[in-house]
Order: structure tokens, then sequence, then C-alpha cells
């Protein structure tokens, strides 16, 4: 094994950051170690492959999707339940086949991963970042202001999704009338998502942060003078991460399937602009009866998503660990 | 024959771009009954050494050539199975940093009673029997009572001899032993001493201790190795190698030991350099911008003056009162700290020196007694923006460097926070030359800025701790232990700038340390604590030279003695 | 034998007033029964009555059967008639309607009743067949007099426990859960049925309900989606029955409103005129929604009720499927460009009433106007579009069956006018308003000559049809899944009677 | 701790008042109950009669304060569905529920967390990157979808287990019910608990992996080796129990939401619990069940993160500050 000696290694450590004249934004995010941590991991590099197709497969569906199974009259009844083509009876129009309503699954599914993948992502992002911050402030500050939030926290854990969405919804048909209501089926999935997502990660953040407020790094930042927000946020924040990147993750599978469940509840997408889960929902009324491809073609699409995507967020989370590189 | 062989170790660590060389081409060998010294400076590789022959390199570390043998019973190439075998059992390991060693969410007791039961076939009580004999062996009091308490109940030299106490329990026939007596006053270090000689002496133990203590050396070694810059520099008999050094590197080590017989002006350093060391320049401080002016009030009469300061810790809580347990760590201690001046705190381990420390930071709430900063009342503070107006005029130093330091964050944020915090600097690129100036300084070199904590050595990672604290300037220092970690060179560097900030800067310090060497080169004024309790102030040349109480005559007869160092090389320094 | 079976809803309270829901009445037919009931077929028999006769038009006879019991060994007499009578008026009765309010009963002698009407009512005990004739003694007995209703905080003892005089008797209930029926040995009729004992579980899930009865865990299921049906075919030893139930599905348009409420059209209503509400029933491809939604198994209609309830159903015929009329239709009524027009519906009441929605949606679409739709559970749905909650739509779907199985029940709750309070035809949620219709509807109910009311009803429904005040759909079908082992006989109007079922 | 318990459960009834505050608040929105109590022909007169007789019509506060005052008699009315005391059809309910929670927090737990610091030691291993995949497969598909596929797969395929309901129970006591002492009980536990706690499971395996994955590289975890600790205490006295308070925190949540809302579950297997009642209740308006089901839910959470918070303390002993 070729080795190099003690002082070229030091030397070559010295020249990889003072002398060199400061390289570009490009060069040094092509440069730094996250980079390359990322590129040394293959599996990291297909999953975010993948996750960069689905997402560009769902937001350029409208240019890429073979047709546009949300305009209602390019759709027809009597192409429903068209098998995918390598089956009999398929038609070429539809590759992976119709659905019950005679649209295309493939574009469907291009368009319902672009509703699943905002409401999923941005309710997971909302939830995360409320209760990462109320949990940093309970754990840190304890007493009082910890109890409050924590029994806020005990209130809203008693109300499931389905509650808070019925909940918005009325609110919101009261004060705004039922009239836009496609405008704002997405703000009540995306309110009542990140409503009832929040408390997970308050609570773990707050226990995690419980424990690290004690740690010695702590107080060497309290001694240095710096004030709680910052403490917070760049001390123990940094610390406490690791759940809650395993949490968020997962949550978005719960989040595109919760959507599905509240858009049938009615409080969600209108029918004809079925999102991912609704597509699953929908076909698992027909799995028995053998039109498998209208439930497996999304289910396999959601799968793959949410795959890419914990598979990005274990590569992340061990990349923001030095210790783990 | 010698129960460890290692032949030719090299120790890499690969880095994205190239390949750090720990250890390069290292041959050593301890033989049964007998002690190896290791000394070296910091950084040189010599806890990797360690870390090699039990198998626990940190990733991505490993071993790139040579072999290791135990009774000639090759180890480095075992499966992970056997090599479990072989710890704590056959090997008993001391690790550096004896803070975190410890699993905060066990007792010392259970872990403890967890390792004897793995090696030795004993029932639960004989084995609990057991721990009390060996936690009471290494000196700590009360030892029934304090065995089941957690490892963040016990003072930093209290660990440090739970870890010895841990890694001895099962009787290994090797001992590898890295900085075991850092955080021990003179008296316990003397007494870990004697324990480790009996071990070597009645059992036949082979021993490896890795140590920045000349006197230590001297005390016990029969062979020494000096490692330098991951290479083996000198290696021999101990009385040789310190009597007769021969490379170069040694002879500086050597002249640069702090003398604890007389009082010197600016403490020796060593002018043994290779090429790519780190540069020690002595800086200009007028023009540094350490020595910036700085706009603190003024201040009359002492700085800090601290008043029938008491601090209890509630050792075993109940919902009833009267079953609770309390520990008095600190007891009506009363002292003052001019302007300008350093006060050393000295005293047994587990005294409450930390717990003073802590107290006028401000992390701990005392529970009686006042504490004085200028005028201002420190316990009464309520206001936030006070409180921060104090943090930034003092600084401290923490004992256990490693996890004073976010493990997240690279060294060179760790350093600009607070910088940027208190607005000491007008842009990044300011901070950045400080940052890069400040590395240089405590001799790590700019490019550690890149690195996270935990790939440095001990002594790097005390040196990043000190950096940090420097880095905002302060009036007031509080250094607990600042130097345990540090080879006598980078020592030396260190102090010599610590004194070269006080006399431009006034800095006033309280310097907690059991090094009573350090403590007279750099203590205009000394406190010696004991129980909690403070039991005599003096100056420093009356202290060493006309001790009043008891326990510091004591503490002064068991300072290791200098008698293997040879005259001449104490004479030319 | 056991007979095994699950339905999708739950069987709540054993009371048979409480509730005036088919299961319900269904479930509790084999425990009680009514003075008359329905055959196979769903022609009237006699039942607990042997015969009656209409002695002047006000006033009917009704010669009670002899040697019958309750299931607690009491005897079943006039009393009883006239208890249940009383009782079926009373608060928290839900089923009041049976017997006219004004209606008195009169005990002749103990096997003789006499119920004296203020007017002439042809159809007086269509509806008795649920109707049931509850034990007065042991009603006053265990103080269950009142009908439990949802306001009262103790459960009577009649909502627990049942006292019948049918076939089978309740051997233990546990609402939402399970309920046992057991074979009623002092039945007075002689069974048909070989069965010992009945167990009924409520099963929501609709796959679940088909996986067990594929595996064999229950003999029969029902309803099964239509989807399953070939499924349940090719199993070995399950069938699919299926038929045509008598509800009729459509879709109904606020013409009420002088603006609709959901709509891009400002200052008018374009379902005032009946040229889009033609358009919109051209539009309707009602053949494409019969084979792709509903796999053949519904009925296109043109009228409002079942052909069986209407001998006469078969001299109306849709307007046909054409695209290119609507569209002609449209633009002659000002609406060339189309329009758009909120449309609610239920999600889980009527057999895929949502994807029946959705085709129309997108046949609509293609003519040009736009749908929003509105899917919601049948909670939120009702809620919004029935009386209570303001008639807040402007284009529905919605399903009728007439309880009494007779054209004027659909008349009266679904074509008279009303006001905006549902005072007139609660179920005219469009509020169309033809006084032709309404004069109809008051002779249709006293005309006790057949032929004449046939053809009064038939006017009715002609005059909807050519205002296109409705847009019928079809008639949705039933399907049953049962076990190779049963034998049974499915009614048209979804009642399941055990008495009908032999299993080998 | 009795001060610490007593204030919690102050905190508690405050927490309970506004749960009913809300629920109260937000039942004006589910839908009208009146439509479900009634057959759609019921006529509009004796709609409202009803709506008066039920206290609809009541102004919310006064409707409140009704519903309060019998509340802290734990009278909840009667269920409008049903028409039986809501409280006893929770004690029939309850002990489904229960044992269903029980078996899959169970599973949860017993596959989780050892499937969990496998996968956190062997991070490379192939087995642990296929079962963490899979797994994932698993959660990313919706609980309708993996309950019906079972359900095709081992009721009607295979035949092995049934497709719906308990079993046989046997009646312990007075009113418990138990599906544990008969074979078919146990059966019939098998598919839904599985189906219930795959979520869970997997939450909390990812969970202990990602914890594992940090603590196994501390220095404590490294002498703990160098003390030549056999593995097995290694990895599960001192690098589990590290982890633990994420791990306690997520599984104290989800054990809550198991028992209060496996609604979906219990309706693809037509579990005869509560989380079946409950669905149902929001479907059917049920308000009498929906809020007396809503404090109940409040009250455990209250009660499990009181458990939580103190198992903080057992767990980390930093955490018990000692101040004088
Ligand atoms: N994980 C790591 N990654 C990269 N470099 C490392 C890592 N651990 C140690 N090093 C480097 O290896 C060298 C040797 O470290 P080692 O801990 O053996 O020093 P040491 O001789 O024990 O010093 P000290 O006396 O300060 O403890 C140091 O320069 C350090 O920076
Ligand atoms: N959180 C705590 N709870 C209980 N006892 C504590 C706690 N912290 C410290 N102590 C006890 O207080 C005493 C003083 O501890 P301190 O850390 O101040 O000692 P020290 O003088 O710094 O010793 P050393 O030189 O070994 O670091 C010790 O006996 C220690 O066990
Ligand atoms: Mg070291
Ligand atoms: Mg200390
Ligand atoms: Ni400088």
């Amino acid at each position: 094994m070729p080795t190099v000696s003690n002082e070229e290694a030091k030397a070559a450590v010295q020249d990889r950051s003072g002398a060199q004249p400061a390289p570009g934004r490009m060069t040094r995010i092509l440069d730094s170690d996250f980079f390359h941590a990322f590129l040394r991991s293959k599996v990291t590099v297909v999953a975010a492959c993948g996750t960069l197709i689905l997402f560009l497969l769902a937001f350029l569906a409208p240019w890429i999707a073979p047709h546009d199974p949300f305009d209602l009259a390019s759709i027809s009844i009597m192409d429903a339940r068209v098998p995918p083509v390598w089956m009999d009876y398929s038609d070429p129009r539809f590759v992976l086949g119709t659905d019950d309503q005679g649209r295309d699954l493939l574009s469907g599914i291009f368009y319902g991963m672009r509703i699943s993948l905002i409401v999923g992502f941005c309710s997971v992002f909302a939830a995360a970042i409320i209760g990462i911050t109320l949990g940093l402030i309970a754990g840190y500050m304890g007493g009082r202001i910890d109890a409050l939030i924590m029994r806020i926290a005990d209130v809203q854990l008693t109300f499931p999704a389905i509650l808070i969405a019925l909940l918005i919804d009325g609110v919101a048909n009261g004060i705004f009338g039922s009239l836009d209501r496609d405008i704002f089926a997405f703000y009540i999935l995306i309110v009542a998502l990140a409503l009832s997502f929040w408390v997970q990660y308050a609570r773990t953040v707050r226990g995690s942060t419980m424990v690290e407020k004690n740690k010695e790094y702590v107080q060497a930042a309290r001694v240095i003078g710096l004030p709680s927000v910052i403490i917070m946020a760049r001390h123990i924040l940094p610390n406490v991460m690791g759940p809650v990147m395993v949490i968020a993750t997962i949550n978005l599978a719960l989040a595109v399937v919760t959507e599905a469940t509240l858009s049938f509840l009615g409080v969600g997408m209108p029918p004809t602009q079925p999102s991912l889960g609704t597509l699953i929902a929908i076909g698992n009324d027909f799995l028995y009866s053998g039109e498998w491809w209208i439930a497996i073609f999304p289910g396999l699409a959601l799968a793959l998503l949410v795959l890419n995507v914990n598979l990005l967020g274990d590569w992340l989370r061990d990349a923001l660990n030095p210790k783990l590189r | 024959m010698s129960v460890l062989d290692i032949r030719d170790l090299t120790v890499e660590f690969p880095g994205r771009k190239s390949v750090f060389v720990a250890v390069d081409d290292v041959s050593l060998s301890v033989e049964a009954g007998k002690i190896l010294g290791v000394v070296g400076e910091s950084g040189a590789g010599k806890s990797t050494v360690g870390n090699a022959v039990i198998g626990l390199l940190q990733e991505p570390g490993h071993i790139a050539g040579g072999e290791i043998f135990l009774h000639g019973q090759r180890i480095d190439r075992l499966a992970y199975k056997q090599q479990r075998l072989l710890r704590g059992r056959r090997i008993g390991m001391i690790f550096q940093d004896p803070l975190t060693s410890l699993d905060p969410l066990q007792t010392v007791e259970s872990q403890l009673v967890e390792t004897i039961r793995t090696h030795l076939p004993l029932t639960g009580k004989q084995a609990r029997q057991r721990a009390v004999e060996l936690i009471d062996a290494v000196g700590i009091p009360d030892p029934e009572e304090r065995i089941g308490q957690y490892p963040h109940q016990f003072s930093g030299g209290m660990r440090q001899r739970v870890v010895i106490a841990l890694a001895l329990c099962a009787e290994p026939e090797l001992v590898i032993a890295d900085e075991p007596t850092t955080a021990l006053d003179v008296s316990i270090q003397a007494q870990i001493l004697e324990l480790m000689k009996k071990l070597c002496a009645e059992r036949n133990v082979a021993m490896m201790v890795i140590t920045h203590d000349m006197g230590v050396i001297a005390d016990i070694t029969d062979h020494v190795a000096v490692m330098y810059h991951g290479r083996l520099v000198e290696y021999g008999e101990t009385n040789q190698v310190l009597g007769a050094p021969e490379h170069p590197y040694t002879q500086s080590l050597i002249s640069a030991v702090p003398r604890p017989d007389i009082k010197v002006d600016r403490f020796p350093v060593v002018n043994y350099i290779e090429a790519a060391g780190t540069p020690q320049r002595q800086i200009d401080i007028s023009t540094h911008w350490l020595g910036k002016a700085r706009d603190f009030s003024a201040v009359s009469g002492p700085l800090v003056r601290i008043r029938d300061l008491d601090m209890r810790f509630e050792t075993r809580g109940s919902i009833f009162p009267s079953r609770r347990k309390y520990f008095q760590a600190v007891k009506k201690v009363s002292f003052d700290i001019e302007q300008g001046e350093t006060f050393g705190l000295v005293g047994e381990s587990g005294s409450g020196k930390s717990t003073i420390a802590r107290l006028v930071t401000g992390l701990y709430q005392p529970t009686s007694g006042t504490i004085l900063f200028g005028e201002t009342d420190l316990t009464s503070l309520k206001n936030r923006r006070d409180v921060l107006a104090m943090r930034r005029q003092m600084q401290m130093i923490f004992q256990d460097p490693y996890s004073s330091l976010n493990a997240r964050m690279r060294v060179r944020e760790i350093i600009a926070e607070p910088i940027r915090f208190h607005k000491l600097a007008s842009g990044n690129a300011e901070v950045r030359r400080i940052v890069d100036d400040l590395l240089d300084h405590v001799g790590l070199g700019t490019a550690a800025g890149q690195k996270y904590p935990h790939e440095f050595s001990g002594g790097q990672r005390q040196r990043i701790s000190i950096a940090r604290a420097l880095a905002t300037r302060p009036r007031f220092l509080i250094c607990d232990e600042p130097t345990s970690a540090l080879d006598v060179s980078i020592q030396a560097q260190i102090l010599n700038l610590l004194k070269d900030l006080q006399e431009e800067l006034r800095l006033t310090m309280l310097f907690i340390s059991h090094d009573l060497a350090v403590i007279r080169q750099m203590c205009n004024r000394i406190g010696v604590m004991r129980h909690g309790e403070l039991c005599e102030v003096s100056g420093c040349d009356q202290l060493f030279e006309a001790p009043q109480h008891a326990y510091t005559r004591e503490l002064l007869d068991l300072m290791p003695s200098m008698e293997l160092l040879s005259r001449a090389n104490l004479e030319s320094a | 034998e056991t007979l095994k079976f699950a339905f999708q809803g739950t069987l709540n309270a054993l009371d048979p007033y409480s509730l005036n829901e088919t299961f319900t009445l269904s479930s509790l037919g084999n425990v009680y029964e009514g003075l008359t009931r329905r055959g196979a077929d769903l022609a009237i028999e006699p039942g607990l009555a042997e015969r009656w006769e209409i002695i002047d038009p006000n006033r009917w006879r009704f010669y009670l059967r002899k040697g019958v019991k309750f299931h607690n060994g009491s005897d079943f007499t006039a009393e009883d008639v006239a208890f249940s009578v009383d009782r079926v008026h009373s608060e928290g009765s839900d089923l009041s309607t049976r017997v006219p309010a004004d209606a008195k009963v009169e005990i002749v002698d103990d096997y003789t009743v006499d119920f004296v009407l203020t007017g002439p009512n042809p159809i007086l005990h269509y509806e008795w067949d649920t109707f049931y004739i509850m034990d007065k003694e042991w009603t006053t007995e265990n103080d269950a007099v009142k009908v439990t209703s949802a306001s009262d905080t103790a459960a009577n003892y009649a909502a627990l426990h049942a006292n019948g005089t049918g076939p089978f008797k309740i051997a233990s209930h546990e609402a939402g859960v399970k309920t046992v029926f057991e074979k009623n040995d002092g039945w007075w009729d002689k069974p048909a049925h070989n069965l010992d004992t009945v167990e009924f579980t409520p099963i929501s899930s609709d796959a679940t309900r088909v996986a067990a009865l594929l595996s064999g865990e229950l003999d029969m299921v029902y309803p099964i989606p239509v989807q399953d049906i070939k499924r349940v075919n090719d199993n070995a030893g399950t069938v699919a029955l299926t038929g045509p139930e008598l509800r009729t599905i459509f879709l109904g348009m606020d013409q009420m409103r002088d603006e609709l409420l959901y709509s891009d059209v400002k200052g008018k209503n374009p379902f005032k005129d009946a040229r889009v509400r033609k358009a919109f029933y051209q539009a309707i491809d009602i053949e494409a929604i019969k084979k792709k939604v509903m796999r053949d198994l519904s009925t296109p209609t043109a009228i409002m009720i079942s052909p069986f309830l209407f001998s006469k159903a078969g001299e109306f015929e849709r307007y046909p499927y054409d695209p290119e009329a609507s569209k002609a239709l449209l633009a002659e009524a000002g609406y060339a460009d189309g329009f758009s027009v909120g449309m609610d519906c239920p999600n889980d009441r009527y057999v895929n009433d949502e994807a029946i929605c959705q085709a129309v949606t997108a046949m609509l679409a293609r003519v040009g106007v736009k749908v929003n739709l509105n899917a919601q559970p049948k909670a939120k749905y009702f809620a919004k579009i029935l009386a209570s909650g303001g008639y807040d739509t402007s284009f529905y779907l919605l399903g009728w069956t007439p309880g009494s199985l007779d054209s004027w029940n659909v008349l009266d709750n679904l074509m008279n006018c009303r006001d905006e309070t549902g005072a007139g035809s609660p179920f005219n949620n469009g509020g169309f308003c033809d006084a032709k219709i309404d004069e109809l509807t008051d002779q249709i109910l006293v005309e006790i000559d057949p032929d004449k009311r046939d053809d009064l009803i038939a006017e009715a429904f002609r005059i909807s049809h050519d205002n296109a005040y409705y847009l019928p759909l079809h008639q949705q079908g039933l399907a049953w899944g049962v076990s190779d082992k049963v034998q049974l006989i499915q009614r048209a109007d979804n009642q399941f009677k055990f008495r009908f079922v032999t299993k080998n | 701790m009795i001060g610490f318990a007593t204030r919690r459960f102050v905190q508690a009834m405050i927490v309970m008042l506004v749960v009913a505050l809300l629920s109260f608040t937000m039942f004006r929105f589910v839908g009208d109950p009146v439509n479900q109590m009634v057959g759609i022909e019921t006529s509009l007169e004796e709609r409202e009669s009803l709506r008066e007789r039920l206290g609809l019509n009541d102004p919310i506060p006064i409707q409140f304060y009704h519903f309060l005052s019998k509340a802290v008699r734990f009278d909840f009315g009667t269920s409008y569905q049903f028409r039986q005391p809501v409280s006893d059809l929770f004690a029939k309910r309850i002990p489904a529920t229960l044992e269903l929670s029980f078996t899959s927090a169970l599973f949860a737990l017993v596959v989780g967390i050892p499937m969990g610091i496998f996968a956190g030691l062997n991070r490379e291993s192939p087995v642990s990157k296929l079962f963490l995949s899979v797994s994932l497969i698993g959660i990313s598909l919706p609980t309708f979808f993996i309950g019906i596929l079972l359900i095709f797969l081992f009721s009607v395929t295979l035949q092995w287990l049934p497709s719906f309901g308990r079993g046989e129970t046997v009646q312990i006591g007075s009113w418990w019910t138990t599906g544990f002492l008969t074979v078919s009980g146990l059966k019939a536990l098998i598919l839904p608990s599985i189906t219930l706690g795959l979520y869970q499971m997997t939450l909390i395996m990812r969970l202990i992996r990602a914890e594992m994955l940090e603590v196994i590289r501390t220095d404590y975890i490294k002498f703990a080796r160098a003390r030549g600790l056999p593995d097995r205490l290694v990895n599960f006295r001192h690098a589990l129990k590290n982890t633990l308070v994420p791990v306690v925190t997520i599984t104290g949540l989800q054990l809550g939401s198991i028992i209060a809302f496996a609604t979906i579950t219990e309706t693809v297997f037509q579990w005869p619990g509560m989380g079946l009642m409950f669905l149902q209740a929001v479907q059917n308006v049920d308000i009498p069940i929906m809020s007396a089901y809503l404090l109940l839910t409040a009250f455990m959470f209250v009660a499990i993160n009181f458990i939580v918070d103190i198992l903080y303390f057992l767990i980390d002993p930093r955490l018990r500050v000692g101040r004088p």
C-alpha cells in the first residue's frame, strides 16, 4: 500500500486550506467533504437520481405525461380499466393501463405524484419546523413553558388528522364560503397534516434536548455568552436531528397516505384530481377483480419515492454527523 | 520474553485527499514486570499506538503495516471474537479521556461489577465487594457510598480513577495506561503510581504508560520511548534516555520541563522543530489582535470577590425531605482575586475546584454565598443582558476539553463563534484571519480549522478549547487544568502566551492545576483546597517555601523527584 | 344448520320503531312480523292478519291470525295491534308515518281490529310489512313503552332485547359486533328454511367482506361490490346473486334559486331553462356508465320509480345520448361556451356513487360544462344538501326507494313544490315547482281505482320527463355473495329473510 | 414525585377541558347527527323536535355546560346510533382494542428493537439493508392496502388465518373478554397486529438504528469494548440504553395512537374495538361517542406522556438534577 509520509500529508493538508486563492462557489461545493461523501456512496447517488427523476416526472407532468388525466373532456369512461400494454385487451395509448374512469395510469401517476409531493413535503416540513421549534424551547427552557407546550401537544395528540381536517375544513368554509374549495383544498390538507404531525417532532426533540442541554458543550456555549436561541439552533439542534430525520422521512409516506384518506372524507382534493394515495385507494377496490394494475403501479411509485427519500435521508443524517463520514 | 511486541507498526487515517500517517514504523516491546513509558509531542501518535494494540482504532484509522504480538501470539489480525477475549482480561486499557469513557447512564458500581463478572467467576455480591475494594484502592473516599453514584456526580480526577479501577479489575497481564494521572493531585498520583508499581512487581504485569509528565517517567518507568511526528526517535532504558538523551528532540524536551524549585520569567521552550512543525513566534501583543483595546469598565479593588460560597448537591432524591442525601462540595469558601493576578487553586482531587469554577461562571447556582465580579453580584443577576455582558468578560477552559466541544462543528466554527457573536471582528475575512492566527498560537496550524474535534489527539483538543476561550479576549479567564494533556513544549508555548497577555492586558486568571511546577511559574497567589474547604491561601513563593497547612506540606513533599533528569540538562535551561 | 352472514352496516338498536332503515327493518323482520308481509316477489301476503277488507272507504278491517304466540309465550291479540299503533306514533319513533297520524284503531274483538281513517287511502297497508307488532304485556312489563330516542340517557329494554312472533328469536346481540338469531320452534307458519341459528357480523370493508366469503368463513355476504361479482362467481363454492333493486339513482338540479350557489353564471339560473336540463340529460351516456361503472349491474331508466313498482313504466323512454344535440341545446339556451357548476355527490351511500358522478362530470365536460365535483361521505353530504343544510347545492346525485313501494311516495317526497324550509316535498332538493304535478299527487292519494290511478301517475311522470325536472339514471342492482351450500331468495327490496334460506 | 404527579394531574384536567371545548366546536362541522339518527324519509318537523330534545338547538355554551356537568359524573350520555349508554359501549370495546394494541406493540418492539440494533451495528451488511428497505416498502403502502393484501394472501389464498373478527373469546371476570386463550382468538390476532404494528416497527427500528450509529462511536462504548465486555452487554446495556430517550418518546406516542386510532386496521379486519367504533361514530356523527372518546384519548395521552417523562428520569440520571 502506498503510504504518504507524514510531512507530505501535513503539507497536503495545509495546501488545501490556506494557500490557494479562494475557489468559486461551485468548485467549493463540488470539492466539499459533503459532496465527496455523497459521491462515494453508490446507493445514495442512485437514490438521489431516483428522487430527482420522480420529482421531475411529477413537476413536469403537464409536458411529459402522454395524457392529461385531470382534463375531464379528454377522458372517456369507455376506456376504463384497460390493462397495461403487455396484457391482453390492452390499448397502446395506455402503457400502464387505465383506472376506473378511463384515466391513463402513467399520466395519473405523474400528476398524482405532484399533488402527493407538494402536500407530503409541505406538511412534513411545516410539522417539522413547528415541532422542532417548540420541542427545543420546551426542552431547553423547561418549567412552565415546557408544561404549557407539552400540554398543548397532548391536546393535539387527542385529535387525529381526520378530525383536524374536518375542523379546519369547517372553519375555512365558515370564513371563505365553500366556493373556492379547490384552492383551499391544498392548504387545508397541509395545515391538517402539519398540525397532526408536529407533536412527534416536538416531543422527540424535547426529550433529546433535555439530555443534551446538560452536556458540557452546551455549558461551554453558555459560558461563551451565546443567547439561548443560538445555543438551541446551532449547538443543540444538530445534535438532536438524528431522530427527527428518521421521523420526517417516514412521515412522508404517512402524509401521502393520510392525504388520500382525507380526500375521501371530502376535505381534500376533488376526486377528479386523484393524488397518488387516492389512486391506490381507488385501485384497492379492484384488487380482487383482477385489475391489479390500478393499485399496484401507483403503489410502486409511492414505495419507490419513499424508499429513495429515506435512503437519501439516511445518508444525509450520516453525512451530517462528522464521526460517521 | 516480552509480553507485548510491536514491530514496524504503521497506522493511517485515510482522508479524502491524502492519507495521514499517525504512527510511522514504530517498534516497541514491553516485558513482564516492567514499565515502558511513552513520551512525546502532543499529537505524535502515542494514543494511537495504544489503540492499535487493543484493536480499537477510531474509524477510518487502520493498521497499515507491522505486527503486534502478545506473548508471541499475533493479535492484530485476530478475528473480532478472539480479539474481544483479549480485552479486559489480558490487556487492560486506560483511555486518555477518562471523563467520556464512562457510560453516563450506568452507576459506577454497575460498570465495575459487570466488568468484574465478565472476567472473573464471582457472584454478584463478591463482585460488588471487589468493586468497593478497587474504588478504595484508587483512593476515592467513602467508597461504599460513592460507588452507587453516576459518573457525572464524580469529579474529573475521580472519574479518571474509576477508569483505572475498571482497567485493572480483571488483573490483566498487560496494562496500557494513556495519561492515567493527568487529573490527579500529587498525593493521589503517588498512590496510583504506587499501585501500578506494585502490580508490576507482584503480579508480573507488563505496563505501557503514556504520559507528558517527566516526573512520572523518571519515577516509575524502566524504559522510555520518545515519539515525535509519528516516529520513534529514541528508545531505551529510562536512566539512559533521561540522563543522556541522544536525539535533539529528547534533549530539548527534557530541557523544557518546568521547574518547581525556582520561579522563572518565562517557560523554557522546545527549540527542536522539524521542517513542517508548527511555527513558534513570540507575539507582540501591542500590535496583535489579542491585544486590541477592550472596553471594560474600570474596577477598583479586587476583580472577583468570593464570600462564604457553599454548594450542596443532592445525591439522592426522595419525596421525603428527610430521606434526601446531599453532598457538600464547597464549604464556606472565601477569597479575592486581584486585577491582573493569577490565582492558583490546587488541592485534592474531588475537593471542589471545578465546582468553584462552575459557580463563578454561573453554570451552577450556589446554595449560598455571593460572588462579586467588580461590583456586580453574579449570583443575583436576573437580567439576560447583564448576564451576557458578564459572560463576555469571563471565559473558562473546561477540564474535559473533548466533551466541551460540539462534535458536529468544525474547529474553525467553534473558535469563530464567540468572535462573531460578540462582534469582535468586522467581517468574515477578519474572523477567518483571527481564527487562523489563534490556531497558530496554540500550535495547531491553520489546517486544523477544517477538521472536527474527534479527529484530534487529546492535547490538540485541549488547545482548541484554549483557543476558543481566548477568542473573546476575556478580562477574566478560568483555567481548569488547561495543560494537563499537553507535552511540555506546547505547554510552555501556551503558558507563555497567557503570561504575555497578562502582562500587557492585566488579564486576570483563576488557574486550577495539579501540576505544582506550573502553578509555581504561573501564579501570584495560591489557594489550597481539601474536602471542599480552602485550607490555605498565600503568596506563591511563601507557599512553596514555607507552607502553613499540613496538607500543603504533604502535597509539596509528594512532588515527583527530578533527580533522574540530568543536572546538565536542567542547568542548560 | 348455522348460517353465517355479513352486511356492510350494523344492527344497532333492536327496537323496531327506532330507526327507519332498510337493514335494521330487514333483520328485525326475521324476529318481528307485521300484519302483512311480502313474499319472494314482493307481493303483499297475509302476515299476522289472515285477511282484511275495506268495509267502507274510510274503514279497514283486519282479521288477526289465531294461535300466534310471541317468543315469550304470550298470545298475540288485537290489544297488541292497538298498542303497537300507539307506540309507533309515540315520541321518539322513527316509523310514525307507517300509520297515518289521524288513523284510529278500534278493537272489535280479540282477533279483529278496525282502522278508521279520515279519508280514503288505497295504500294504507303498503308499508305494513315493516310495521312490526310488539307484545303489549312484555313491553309494559319491561318498562319499554317509550321508544328509546337518542336523547335518552339509558337504553330501554326493547332496544337491547326483542320479543316478536317471527321465525327467529334473538339469542344474543352486541351492537356493531355480532348478533345471533335462533330458530323459533313455535312459529305459526310452516318453516321453509332449515336453519337453527343465524350469526350476523357487520363487516364494513368491502374487500374484507368478500374475502370472508371467498375463504369460506361466511355463507353469505351482502352487498358485494360490482367489480367483485366475477371473482365471486369464478371462485369454487361461491356465487354472486344479482338482480335489480328498487332504488332509482338520479340527478337533481337547483331550479328554485335565481342564481346558483355554485356556478360561474351570475344573475340567472341556467337550470331554470328546460333546454339546459335536457342538454345535461342528453350529454350523459348512460350505457357507458352501465357497462363500465356498473359492470352491467344496473338498468338505465327514464322514470323516477322502479319498473317493478309501476305497471306503465315501459311507456317511458330515455332521451337518447347525443352530445351534439346537447351542445346545440346549450347554445340555444345561450351557453354555447358552457358554464361551470358545482356538484355534490356522496361517496359511500350508493353503489359506485362517486364513480358515477365522476363519469357524469367527464361526460358533461365534453359538451363544455365544467363540473366541480365535491364528493363526501354520506353524513356530510346529507347534512349539506337536505333541508337541514338549507339545500346547499346546485347539482346533486341522489337515490330513492319508495318505502311503500308505490309511486305516490315518490311524487310526494320528490316532485311537489316546496318552500325554503322544506314544507311540501322535503326531498325535492332542487325545489322545482309544477302545480300540475302537485294537483295530480293529491288526486292519486285518494284514487282507489288502480287503472285510473296508474294513468294519473303516468301523467305526473310524463310531465317530469318532458321538462327534465330530474335526470333519472338507472335502477341500481343488487349483488349478494352466497356460498354454494346455501339457497336463498333475493328480494328486490334488498331485505334478507332467513325464512327463505336452506343450507346443506 | 408526588408534587410532580399532582401537577400533572391538574394539567391533565385542563387538557381535558380544552379537548372537550375543542371537540364541541368541532362537532358543528362534522355533519348533522339528526340525519344519521333517523331514516331519510323522516319529516322535517320530527327532525326538528328531535334536535330540540337532543338539546342540539341550545346555545353552544349551554350544551357545553351540560356535557361537562355530566362528564364529571362519568355520564357521557347515550350513543345516537346504538341507543346505549356510551360508558357501557366503551367497556365492551376496550378489551378488544387493548389486546390488539398490546400484541402489535409487542410485535413492533420485539422485531423493531433487535433489528434496529442489528442494522445499527452492521451498517453495511446486506441483511440489514434488505430489512430496512423491505420495511420501508411496507410502510409506504397504506394500511388498508397492506391489510387487504395480507387477507388476500393468508385468508383467501392459503386459508390459514381468519380474515375478520376476534375469533372465539373467553370471558374473564365481569367485563373483560380475551382472545388470548383460544386458538382461533390467537390466530385472529396475527394479521391485524402485523398490519397495525408495521408502521411502529419500522419507525422504532430506524430510530434505534440511527441512534445506535451515533452511540457506538462514543468513547464510553469504546471503553466498554476495551474492558472486554461481551457484545450483549455493550449493545444492550450500554449502547441501547443511550439511544432510549427518543425511542421511548416515540414508542409512547405510537402506543397511544395505536390504542386511540387503530381505526383503519380495525375497520379492515372488522376488529370489534374502539377504533372501529370511533370511525363509525365519525361517519355517523355520533357526538356522545366521539366526545367521550376524545376525552378518554386525551387522558390516555396525558398519562402515557407522564409515564414517558418519568422514564426519562429513570433512563438518564443527568436529568434528575440534584438541586438543593
Ligand atoms: N479520527 C482521526 N482522524 C484523523 N486524524 C486523527 C484521528 N485521530 C487522531 N488523529 C491524528 O493522529 C495523530 C495522533 O493522534 P494521537 O491521539 O495518537 O496523539 P497523541 O500522541 O496521543 O497526542 P496527545 O498527547 O495530544 O494525546 C494526531 O495528529 C491526530 O490529529
Ligand atoms: N452533579 C454532581 N452531583 C453530585 N456530586 C457532585 C456533582 N458534581 C460534583 N460533585 C462532587 O463534588 C465534589 C467536587 O467536585 P469537583 O469536580 O469540583 O472536584 P475537583 O476539585 O475539580 O476535582 P478534580 O481535581 O478531580 O477534577 C466531588 O466529590 C464530586 O463527586
Ligand atoms: Mg493521546
Ligand atoms: Mg475538576
Ligand atoms: Ni498572531
